[in-house]
């Protein structure tokens, strides 16, 4: 179980292999990798990521926790940058290592869906003239419902 | 009771500070939230629709009928746009 | 859309990054990576991987094209490896990135299914004085149903 | 009729090569099946329980009834295990 919220990069090859090193139990590892996308074709000049320090942190431990608790999990992991990323660079990712896939997936889907919903982070897209907090999903609550 | 009160996303572009320090006996989030309002339109103006505001009392997530209690840090935000 | 079936290892990270490259749509891109395990706790040597050239490529080719039809997906990628691999090394990858995270987890989950159920590969455990087959399990089977 | 048979994993092994050119009558994959099971008893071994063997037609997963018609391989192999 680890966490790390920061403003750089992170390599996910890297991540993996250090996550399964040394562990001949995981036969099985799920990654999500989150990106900046651009919905208007071109316009977006960057995203800024906003988070709460403190907060953020003890968020994202309380769900790593949850998820522990629920799936046989050999390790997990969880990054979540924050400040301006540009079109296709890397927001975020979660990975899930189990000895068996259906744990690792399905892990990895109630990590993202709580994180959505209950992580503190908010997104601002910047274009040329103008700028725009990106809206919650109503989506995003549903996917988290349906752990309950 | 001294509260450090933090804003965030839109909320903190609407009342235009980050952090503030707060001397109030208002008892619930609710009843901070009224007296904040009645204070200037800008709070007014960042809380006129509680049902898109969220409320965090001490870093955990929490409904306005929460007592504010011994609480030291009270933060209001959007729903989160994370992940 | 995009199969490798190979002696080489791979990198996950340049092969999401090459995924997700130049396309500003993908928000999504979720991995399924699997690693070669030791269930004995030590006595594995090596697991090799036998496969039926020709076949497995168009088998592959199949599924992903099915997952295409079925889902949004930007890009795919499936990677097997065959030969002789030790404990803890990947066996195979697969890719698959969308606008959507919902759209990319399933997917992915779709094409580990059927990949497991429909691609002529075969697990062989090689251990200090015997070896082994690796059974096919019926849970596989029931993994791919729920698809149907 | 002329047939390239392929045999992998546990069938390869029982059968002992990993290929052969068959001369045959057979209609269908089960008769063929037949066919090699009479030939020898390494055929029969491997072909003694076939709910654990599957079949491949030009590189196609198909059933035991399938008609061999113009068929140029057939492969024989246990149920995969691959990923």
């Amino acid at each position: 179980m680890s966490i790390s919220v920061q403003s750089d990069d992170f390599d996910l090859g890297a991540e993996v292999a250090a996550l399964a090193d040394g562990n001949g139990d995981i036969g099985a590892v799920v990654t999500f990798v989150g990106l900046v996308r651009d919905t208007t074709g071109g316009a977006l000049l960057s995203m800024e990521l906003e988070h709460y320090p403190g907060m953020t942190e003890q968020a994202l431990a309380e769900i790593e926790l949850a998820a522990t608790k629920r799936w046989s999990l050999s390790a997990s992991r969880v990054i979540h940058r924050y400040g301006n990323l540009k079109t296709g660079e890397q927001i975020m990712m979660v990975a899930t290592a189990s000895p068996h896939r259906k744990d690792a997936f399905e892990a990895a889907e109630f990590l993202m869906d709580y994180l959505k919903t209950d992580a503190p982070f908010w997104k601002k897209e910047h274009f040329k003239d103008s700028t725009k907090w990106v809206d919650s999903k109503a989506d995003d609550d549903a996917a988290k419902d349906r752990w309950s | 009771m001294q509260l450090d009160v933090l804003y965030f996303a839109w909320v903190r572009e609407r009342i235009g500070i980050a952090k503030e320090q707060v001397s109030t006996d208002a008892r619930t989030v609710a009843d901070l939230v009224k007296e904040l309002s009645a204070r200037e339109e800008r709070y007014q103006v960042a809380f006129q629709d509680m049902t898109v505001v969220k409320v965090a009392v001490d870093q955990v997530l929490v409904s306005l009928e929460t007592p504010l209690g011994r609480a030291k840090e009270v933060a209001f935000f959007p729903p989160m746009t994370g992940g």
